[in-house]
């Protein structure tokens, strides 16, 4: 059985400029795939490009871009936006501004159920608070009824998962959905989506910047950097044994309780985050990695570096555990 | 015993919140009633969730907003009525965001200069020559003081906020969120930059965030602020391993530390959000509080002292 | 950062297209000024000569028309086309001296309620509404009758005291977002005085939006200019305003209709030219203050 | 809603208060009133005469507070010139004055709208860079001029419509074309400007992640944002076109009230200029009150907390 979305080789260009430059992932029914990187490393980008919202002037390209076995590449826009909201759903980062400011909570979930089933207003609208109920809102009813303005964040980040759900998804893209949230409402949110995940058996990528959350809620990860994958391992094994120095890197940053000493200097990556120039070739983290040396400016190879773990890097092995 | 950084005696912050184009403005006390004090060359955390009023906060105790009541002492001085450059010569801000904390019209240098400009008692060789020892300080070359901000990344950026803000090389600096709009690679940096200073210069930090894992990697004593209060004060080994309030708790549940495998808490809160223009009566915490008991909702609860700090709660009686 | 994520090829292409406007504009308007400062050099004949036996001459492309005058004469047989070389002069002092005016007033105003708030800006934002419920073109014209006839001056005072509103709405609301950012509360910490971060922070932060108040207004000027020459009410005749050319020769643009559309065309491309720059402008800001 | 009431209406009597007494002001430039009401041949006696009549002869702020307490009763007085009830005059030219700036503002509209949207769908196409070419040469056309070149080819060469006057409908459809294009370029940058801030909202990509028609996006959730601010603008450059349309009925010998403006400033009839220029920022108070109230129907965000 095929996987439930298989990305192969995908390439995403604005202009001239290359935002994502060839990665490849694929998502399981019922298992959580986490995209992890800094900002501007082409993971949102990524995550638009599958649901083909990229803005305008963005151009996408793969060798493999399927979704339930269905190659969507040469989907038209109709086409496209049959799938979405109905069988693929996604939830952004920012909930105050996600949500339209002018229409009920009820009437924008209800309009999703309306267009995609065509079901009466009465129906989805029991549709509608089923979900409220079923993501934690405490009343529902009066919920429905309110303008998004009304609500508070983590209410709102609510709202978006349900009317996300109504239609029964079997892939539910998340970018960073607790990005903008308190961390005590962060910790619900995502203990929510993993409830969800095991009651219906979905099909989660989720886009993150925190370690954090990849750690506690990922079955596998991928982390990118300047628009590559650079590793990608199930979650244990990768914070087991990171073998990209940039994943490395990474997780020496985060301050961890009980593993670095309070006063001590925390790991960090020297330099910044580069631009990647037209035409640019190699390994984009090469001018930041103490492991670079001639070879870093060619091709990389794709290794396995352990079991059903691969590394972009000239590092046969990856960086010595 | 010396005299401490900072010193803020029963502070009060009231603002008149809008609420919409048709009711009347309601009022929204955002700092209520909070005193403390921080020992000079230590440094204190405040943490806790938006509108808890840590930004109020330090705004009042680097001069920005005047306190509806209470008064800020630094330095054993206090600070309404203290001259401003005097002022800046004893406290300095990092801000959040660099990117709105640096005058995008400025060059780096000038930008760094301008505490020194202030004081209008420094000649332009010892400005020029003190700008470059706070660029080398922080790390940031002589060529890079001559560009503009926007052609610098945000971690440049943040460290041309740091040696503005110790060119006048004051006692206290009071960070607010200096890291939260950096990348994780880059915010360690800072962070180590900044521990790196405090030694080096005896600095006393208000260190103000909402990443507990921050917090305790960088202070030695953490306050825990929830809906204007101080709810929790406590020195930073003895909260995280102990922590006394049941808002602390959930604080520190909720930190998604990078173990795989543990999953994510219940941290138990419900959906119910605190409202700065709609203070609970009783104790503050407790409609969303996991451990609320009858005298919770009836009774504001009052400050214990703890040998390592204090709470403010019923259940630490 | 973000730059990898913009759209570079249509804001390449929006760019060009910006810059051709901007060079159009700046073309027209440095065209224009230099023929301002330079008319005396210019004019080949003197604007306020009468020949009333050349009368309504067409320019000379036309039937009847004489090389002698290339732009033709008016109704008293002044050269056409010296008249309007002049006439350049009125709108250009117009244009530039009521932003003078009004900006300074409107600045004032603005950044003082945008900065310090409370009752100075209640009060600000009162004069704004206030200025703004009164008829613009009305006024002027009643001040000018009123105050026994119209002169330069008086155009440029009261055109002057009328158009600070846009300055004043665009500089209160810029200095308000500018006051609430993070730098200039580190120059209040740094010890600055309140005049020092208002020099320095503020007004060099909020002074391209006002040079795009400034286009917007001079342009506005010009129009109402020449509106209220039409009307008898603006500059004094004979002075060869491009709006009271217009006037004095309406009575024959039925049987010669580019004795108006020559000023007018004049006008309408000088303007054109100031709007070109204002647009030019904004857009490098990227922010939209029209309205 | 009542405080929010409470505080606008006293912010629009205290304008009104104050238009009032600079409109009162403005009469007062001329120096001595009785002199300009004389004429130029009139004797010392006369001007005498007519001073006390006016009651020129009392102190400056009785006069005001006289005038002020007549004109709050809506008694204006009399038309020096014509000799009637000035109220009653500009009951009279109202009529024409409304309809010219209520069909300008319906033709602006007409077009601004269209256009406008079609520009911010197709942000930076040649589509779009038409529409503001055509609002930047609606914004510099003088009006006056717009005015009489249309008065040569429709009226002249054409034959079309009547060159000036009042009396059939044909009369107010070139006054109503010319008025309109001092509103077309504003209202056309914000339709635009609005529908572009909202197609690229973050409402509108998660209109799109729910699949929904393109009709749906545009209209249903594009549309209704951006249109908020345009209605509301809408309202107030009403006020602004009928203090604008005093250069367009002059040109067009419209009798409207702008017209009766301009005849009065020529013969220095003060009492009627005065009121004239009280009803249109009276007018335009309660517009920009009305436009507040459209933007709070409009918006939720506005209307509960």
């Amino acid at each position: 059985m095929s996987a439930l979305l298989e990305i192969d080789d995908l390439r995403v260009t604005f202009g001239g400029t290359a935002a994502v430059r060839g990665i490849s992932l694929t998502v399981e029914k019922g298992e959580t795939h986490c995209l992890v990187g800094e900002s501007g490393c082409g993971k949102s980008v990524t995550s638009l490009a599958v649901m083909g919202l990229l803005a305008k002037g963005g151009k996408r390209e793969a060798a493999r871009l399927s979704f339930a076995g269905e190659d969507i590449r040469e989907y038209d826009e109709k086409r496209m936006s049959r799938l979405r909201g109905d069988r693929m759903a996604m939830i952004f980062q920012e909930p105050m501004t996600s949500l339209n400011p002018a229409y009920t909570v009820g009437s924008q979930m209800t309009e999703v159920l309306r267009r995609h089933r065509g079901t009466p207003r009465a129906q989805a609208v029991d549709r509608a608070v089923e979900l409220l109920t079923r993501v934690g809102i405490t009343a529902p009813g009066l919920r429905l009824g309110q303008f998004p303005h009304q609500l508070s964040g983590g209410l709102r980040q609510r709202v978006m998962i349900a009317m996300a759900l109504m239609c029964d998804p079997e892939l539910l893209i998340a970018d960073e959905p607790t990005t903008a949230l308190d961390v005590t409402v962060q910790a619900q949110i995502l203990r929510l989506l993993a409830e969800l995940q095991k009651d219906l058996g979905l099909g989660i990528l989720l886009i993150t910047h925190d370690l954090g959350i990849v750690a506690r809620v990922a079955d596998r990860v991928s982390v990118m950097y300047a628009g590559e994958v650079v590793e990608s391992a199930p979650t244990a094994e990768l914070f087991r044994a990171p073998r990209h120095p940039y994943t490395r890197g990474l997780l020496s940053c985060v301050p961890v309780p009980g593993k670095v000493k309070r006063g001590d200097p925390l790991g960090s990556i020297p330099g910044v985050v580069p631009r990647i120039p037209p035409g640019f070739s190699g390994c984009g983290f090469r001018d930041r990695c103490s492991f670079a040396e001639a070879a870093c400016a060619g091709p990389l190879p794709r290794r396995d570096v352990g079991p059903a773990h691969e590394a972009l890097c000239i590092l046969p092995e990856g960086v010595p555990a | 015993m010396s005299t401490p950084a900072i010193e803020v005696r029963g502070l009060r912050r009231e603002f008149r919140a809008s609420q919409g184009l048709f009711a009347a403005p309601r009022r929204v006390v955002a700092v209520d009633d909070v005193s403390f004090s921080v020992p000079a060359g230590s440094v204190l955390g405040v943490v806790g969730e938006s509108g808890c009023g840590k930004t109020t906060l330090a705004r009042m105790i680097l001069g920005l907003m005047e306190p509806s009541a209470g008064e800020v002492l630094v330095d054993g001085k206090r600070l309404d009525g203290m001259d401003r450059r005097a002022r800046a010569r004893l406290i300095q801000p990092v801000f959040q965001d660099p990117f709105s904390s640096l005058n995008p019209r400025r060059r780096v240098s000038d930008i760094i200069a301008m505490p020194l400009v202030a004081q209008s008692n420094v000649t332009t060789s010892e400005v020029n020559r003190r700008v470059a020892e706070s660029l080398e300080r922080v790390g940031l070359s002589t060529e890079q003081g001559t560009r503009f901000p926007s052609q610098l990344s945000g971690g440049q950026r943040q460290r041309v906020a740091i040696a503005r803000a110790l060119v006048l090389r004051p006692r206290i600096v009071v960070c607010d969120e200096p890291t939260s709009a950096l990348d994780v690679s880059v915010q360690a940096q800072i962070l180590n930059l900044l521990a790196e200073l405090r030694r080096d210069l005896g600095l006393t930090y208000l260190f103000i965030s909402h990443n507990l894992a921050v917090v305790e990697h960088v202070a030695s004593e953490v306050a825990v602020m929830y809906l204007g209060r101080i709810v929790e004060k406590r020195e930073s080994e003895a909260l995280f391993r102990d922590p006394r309030h049941p808002y602390t708790r959930a604080l520190l549940d909720s930190v998604l530390t990078p173990e795989p495998g543990l999953g994510v808490p219940d941290v138990g809160l419900g959906d119910i959000m605190p409202d700065p223009a709609n203070i609970p009566p009783g104790c503050r915490f407790h409609p969303r509080c996991p451990a609320c008991f009858a005298p919770c909702a009836a009774t504001t609860p009052r400050i214990t002292s703890l040998e390592d700090g204090l709470v403010e709660c019923h259940l630490a009686g | 950062m973000s730059t990898l994520l913009q759209p570079a090829g249509a804001s390449d292409r929006r760019r060009i297209w910006l810059n051709a406007g901007a060079i159009l504009g700046a073309g027209i308007v440095g065209f224009i000024t230099f023929v301002a400062i330079f008319a005396p050099l210019l004019a080949p004949y003197d604007p306020f000569a009468f020949d009333l036996g050349r009368r309504v001459i067409p320019p000379f492309w036309m039937e009847g028309g004489s090389p002698l005058n290339i732009l033709g004469t008016d109704q008293l047989g002044r050269d056409y086309l010296s008249r309007l070389i002049y006439g350049a002069r009125v709108s250009m002092i117009i244009g530039v001296a009521t932003i003078i005016t009004s900006g300074i007033i409107g600045t004032f105003l603005g950044v003082m309620g945008g900065f310090y708030g409370g009752k100075i800006d209640d009060a600000v934002v009162f004069a704004i509404t206030a200025r703004l419920s009164i008829p613009v073109v009305l006024v002027a014209l009643a001040v000018a009758g009123f105050s026994g006839g119209a002169s330069f001056t008086m155009v440029i005072l009261v055109l002057g005291l009328l158009l600070w509103d846009r300055f004043a709405v665009v500089a209160r609301s810029t200095t308000m977002q500018i006051r609430n950012l993070d730098y200039v509360a580190a120059a209040r910490c740094a010890g600055c005085s309140p005049m020092t971060v208002l020099l320095k922070e503020v007004l060099p932060n909020i002074a391209t939006h006002l040079a795009v108040v400034a286009t917007l207004e001079m342009a506005l000027a010009i129009l109402l200019e020449a509106a209220l020459s039409f009307l008898g009410l603006g500059v004094p005749p004979p002075a060869p305003s491009w709006g009271l050319m217009i006037s004095e020769a309406k009575e024959y643009m039925f049987f010669s209709p580019w004795i108006i559309m020559i000023p007018g065309i004049a006008l309408f491309v000088l303007v054109l030219g100031v709007n070109l720059l204002g647009d030019a402008l904004r857009d490098m800001l990227g922010t939209d203050l029209s309205r | 809603m009542l405080h929010f009431l409470r505080r606008r209406v006293t912010v629009a009597i205290l304008v009104a208060l104050t238009v009032l007494t600079l409109s009162f002001l403005l009469t007062r430039l001329s120096g001595d009133l009785a002199i300009s009401i004389a004429g130029p041949n009139a004797t010392q006696e006369d001007i005498e005469l007519i001073r006390r009549a006016y009651g020129l002869d009392r102190p400056l702020w009785v006069q005001y507070f006289d005038w002020l307490w007549r004109a709050l009763q809506g008694d204006f007085g009399d038309s020096y010139f014509f000799k009637t009830r000035v109220a009653r005059l500009i009951l009279e030219r109202m009529p024409i004055t409304m309809t010219l700036g209520l069909c300008g503002l319906a033709i602006a509209l007409c077009v601004a709208l269209p256009l406008g949207i079609l520009a911010a769908v197709k942000e930076n196409t040649w589509v779009d860079r038409s529409v503001l070419m055509v609002a930047l040469i609606g914004q510099a056309m003088p009006s006056f001029w717009l005015g009489l070149t249309l008065m040569i080819v429709l009226g002249l060469n054409l034959g079309w419509l009547p060159i000036s006057g009042t009396g059939s409908w044909e009369h107010y459809v070139m006054p109503s074309i010319v008025l309109s294009f001092s509103a077309i370029p504003a209202l056309m940058r914000l339709t635009r400007s609005g529908m572009i801030e909202a197609l690229a909202s973050d409402y509108i990509r998660t209109a799109r992640a729910k699949g929904l028609s393109r009709l749906s996006i545009l209209v249903k959730h594009g549309f209704r944002n951006a249109a908020i601010p345009v209605v509301a603008i809408a309202a107030v450059q009403l006020g602004f076109m009928l203090g604008g349309s005093i250069v367009i009925e002059t040109v067009f010998a419209l009798h409207g009230v702008g017209y009766l403006a301009w005849e009065s400033i020529s013969k220095n009839d003060f009492p009627v200029v005065q009121a004239v220029v009280l009803v249109l920022a009276l007018i335009y108070i309660g517009l920009t009150l009305l436009s507040d109230l459209l933007n709070a129907v409009l918006d939720p965000r506005l209307r509960s907390a």
